[in-house]
């Protein structure tokens, strides 16, 4: 057993070896669709947390009645906090929010001619899930007893919120169609690469292998191109995408990348797991084509 | 130990290569499967080895019939037969000890062991210097050594043999066919393909003379023309 | 020279019969490898339309002295027209100013409290190039005889200019890489078929052919599968991106996807252009690097 | 018409094929090359045929030193030579029609001529019958025949045969080899290279005897043994 292992270890590398140009030909094909896979994934991975990052700038803003005293306004608090869908709640006092207006409009003389504060107490709310965003905040505007009116920058929020989903779906469409085109590419490489020694496959049958032996060093063969592939593709991918990554951030700061190592190591995972996956996957769909005997 | 009844082998293009034959071959037996080019020699060796499946008929393997041989069991069939190709089919790329060490290495024999088996072997074809060499940088009577040298090297049960001295000289055919003859004697049965007229004339055994895919002569002790 | 070209296409399609499940294969990879060219033009040609389009809708508003009159205005505005940065111009008058205020703040009771209208009068300006929109704006605001203040939200608009720059060259790098990356994978799967035709390669040489002889048939062959993969590969895109881009103007109506048949038509044709080109060269390459004989 | 002087052909692996050959081929001349495997004789032909370069030494024909032969001029002096190759480097996949009207349309032959010449030619072999199979579905005699015809289809003036009966019937080597005079007898220079002792013995001609890359003996009208 141990005497086959080393044997099929051997015929592995040597067989690579003889193959020569085809087999860096298909190192090369796979680590370059592997690279493709890995930009397709950090990409969307961006899209994702860039479309995340601007739905949680959402806001609904809950403008209280005039009527609703200090304590109503506690309780209403404690009742807004109690939702599953708020995340976060901030009061904000009619002072505040006329202080914030003019600070938002610093060009109307709005101070000079406005004596008095026109604008109600209110609460900026932030939900959980952004796709029930507008949802909630129409049941937040059916809580007649305290609430006057509710705004949540209608059609922005909409817009976010459906521009959000455009990416997320879009992002899904794509890491799904580059996956099975990764796929398709690595399968075909590495059968290009066993069928142009079919006619040694078929003297191996003839001189009494058994599948199982002669698939073994082909095996090995793809694992060992998708593990090169991968880590050639995931050593470019790396230094590449934290160069670009810093670039960006100079060039576009308010733009939040992603920087977080956890996520990067799993996109970088990702891709090792593909290539190793499809290599070895690769070669015995391959392999066991071309062991399909008329016996 | 082989036994051929009704034997038809149509190939996909539709020609008729082999032609009802019928043969008995004895355990231990010697033959010369002789006949013009193109008469079916290969093909018969081919559908005993089972690299070539029967359009109809049955060959029986010490009673058992190869009809009933499965897709998997094929290899291990495969090695209680050498089977010396006409077109030497060797694993290109690989020197000439891993070729013959690979039909050992499917048998799953120790390294010492096939070491000591490959050695013997190529002595005995007179290739022990070029163990080492890729087969491409061999002469064509050297690749048909090996292939003669990787028959033989597990002493197989049955010997089929399709032109073993083709591209041999008459001095190397002589030393091949002795070998062969000596292996017979050791109850090995075995079947040359040949054309070599001088060899069948002077190394007397049974001949089977085929043409045109049908069995016109089967006579023992005889001669390559009658 | 008639017989001969009649030669090579009846070679490069037996040849590409006898290949069969070779052939297959690469034509498959070279689809796909084209359908992700595809994509990415597709997404990129978008995302530079996206970019483009919140770009256009940046405006500066140029808010008027009080003291400017009637005449001085129209004065002010043959000024501002004549400018090249500036593409389209509105005048927007304190009243209308004041309306479009009101309507955008409707939860506000401004108007029972300001019985002033507080705007002065004011043009939408809209930049030719947005690049220079805030030098531009700052330029505006520098024509102090006219101009009171000029607005143009501010860090917004830079940061759309950036974002709009972040996508434009995250675009050229993706696909400029993703040229590079299809180019491989196509050359080397052409090789790869190539290759394990080296034996009749030599052989042919042996009896007597020419290099150019040689290459003929595998150049038509490389084009053939160039010309059958990018023909499949517009095939399936085409419809997917109809279908996707109905889909998404349901889903986003906002987001403006590109619909426009001429712009298509050029991705498709780069798609197509790029199969075949890599399919001819490719075969050119690898016949060659084949035919390099030791004489 | 082929004057080879102080011929050294060492492999990449080292090993030493052709030891300082000396040999003159008059125009016409009908030459046996024989000796035992691994002699040389398939390299000292391939060298001739430039699929082998020399390690040191001159190869003229007509005079003309092959030395000073340019990589681009390589095929159009192949095409004076016929080859008939030892493992027969037929083109796959391809019919026993298109593998000898190869060799005419790389001179750009027009196709009624080339069909017209490799009726004939497949007529001499004896191949007519299989003119639209693929060359795999052929035995091994068949495939040797076609190998034949595609070295003599264009009538070379030199004709190169390395073993072209080794895998022959003792009567179809007698008809190729009748065939091979006779195309000597119309003035084309024939090598061949072989093992056939009773064709070398019964047909008389120069034999020139190989050994160790060594020539032994250049004798006219010689025999295989001397
Ligand atoms: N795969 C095949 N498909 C179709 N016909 C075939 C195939 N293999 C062989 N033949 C035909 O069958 C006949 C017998 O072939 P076979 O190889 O058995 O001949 P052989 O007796 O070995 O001849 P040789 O002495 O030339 O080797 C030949 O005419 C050949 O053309
Ligand atoms: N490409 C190569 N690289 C290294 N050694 C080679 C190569 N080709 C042939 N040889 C060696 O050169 C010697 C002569 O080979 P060659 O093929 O000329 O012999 P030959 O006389 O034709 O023999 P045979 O009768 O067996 O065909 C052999 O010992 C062979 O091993
Ligand atoms: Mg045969
Ligand atoms: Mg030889």
């Amino acid at each position: 057993m141990l005497n086959d292992i080393v044997f099929f270890l051997t015929e592995a590398v040597n067989g690579m070896r003889r193959s020569g140009m085809m087999i860096v030909i298909s190192v090369a094909t796979v680590t370059v669709s592997l690279l493709v896979f890995g930009i397709f994934l950090l990409v969307s991975v961006n899209i994702t947390h860039l479309a995340n990052f601007m739905a949680s700038k959402l806001e609904i803003r809950v403008y209280l009645k005039d009527s609703v005293g200090e304590s109503d306004v506690s309780m209403f608090r404690d009742r807004l906090r109690a939702m599953p869908q708020v995340k976060k709640l901030e009061y904000v006092s009619r002072e505040e929010g006329w202080k914030q207006f003019q600070t938002s409009y610093p060009t109307m003389a709005l101070g000079e001619m406005i004596t008095q504060n026109p604008l109600p107490n209110s609460f900026r709310v932030f939900v959980v899930d952004d796709s029930q965003f507008v949802s909630f905040a129409k049941y937040l505007s059916s809580i007649e007893e305290y609430v006057e009116d509710v705004t949540y920058g209608d059609i922005m929020a909409e817009r976010i919120q459906m521009l959000y989903r455009f990416c997320r779906y879009s992002g899904y469409i794509l890491v799904g169609l580059l996956t099975m085109a990764t796929l398709m590419i690595v399968m075909n490489t590495i059968r290009l690469t066993v069928i142009a020694r079919q006619a040694e496959i078929e003297i191996m049958q003839l001189v009494g292998a058994t599948n199982p032996f002669i698939r073994a060093p082909f095996l090995i063969e793809g694992f060992l191109i998708g593990v090169i592939g991968s880590l050639l593709s995931v050593g470019i991918l790396r230094p590449m995408y934290s160069y670009l990554a810093i670039e960006f951030q100079k060039k576009v700061p308010f733009v939040p990348l992603v920087y977080d190592p956890v996520t990067l190591r799993y996109v970088y995972f990702a891709i090792t797991g593909a290539g190793i996956f499809l290599g070895t996957v690769g070669a015995f769909i391959a392999v066991s084509r071309t062991l399909k005997t008329k016996y | 130990m082989i036994r051929i009844k009704k034997l038809v082998k149509k190939y996909p293009n539709g020609f008729l290569a082999l032609d009802n034959i019928d043969l008995h071959v004895g355990k231990g037996e010697f033959i010369y499967l002789v006949g013009p080019s193109g008469a079916g020699k290969s093909t018969l060796l081919d559908v005993i080895f089972r690299s070539e499946l029967p359009t109809s008929g049955d060959i029986y393997i010490d009673n058992f019939s190869l009809n009933h041989l499965k897709p998997a069991q094929v290899p291990y069939y495969r090695r209680n037969i050498g089977m010396i190709f006409q077109d030497y089919k060797l694993l290109p790329g690989r020197t000439v000890y891993d070729n013959v060490a690979f039909a050992l290495r499917v048998m799953h024999y120790p390294r010492s062991r096939i070491h000591r088996h490959v050695s013997q072997v190529l002595e005995l074809v007179g290739l022990s210097e070029k163990v080492n060499h890729v087969t491409a940088e061999l002469s064509g009577g050297e690749q048909q050594r090996i292939c003669i040298a990787r028959a033989i090297v597990n002493n197989p049960p049955i010997l089929l043999a399709d032109e073993p001295t083709g591209s041999l000289d008459p001095e190397t055919s002589w030393e091949i066919m002795q070998l062969l003859s000596k292996i017979n004697s050791r109850q090995t049965t075995v079947l040359v393909a040949t054309h070599n007229k001088s060899i069948v004339d002077d190394i007397r055994k049974r001949v089977v003379v085929l043409e045109s895919g049908k069995i016109v002569r089967d006579k023992h002790f005889g001669t390559y023309d009658g």
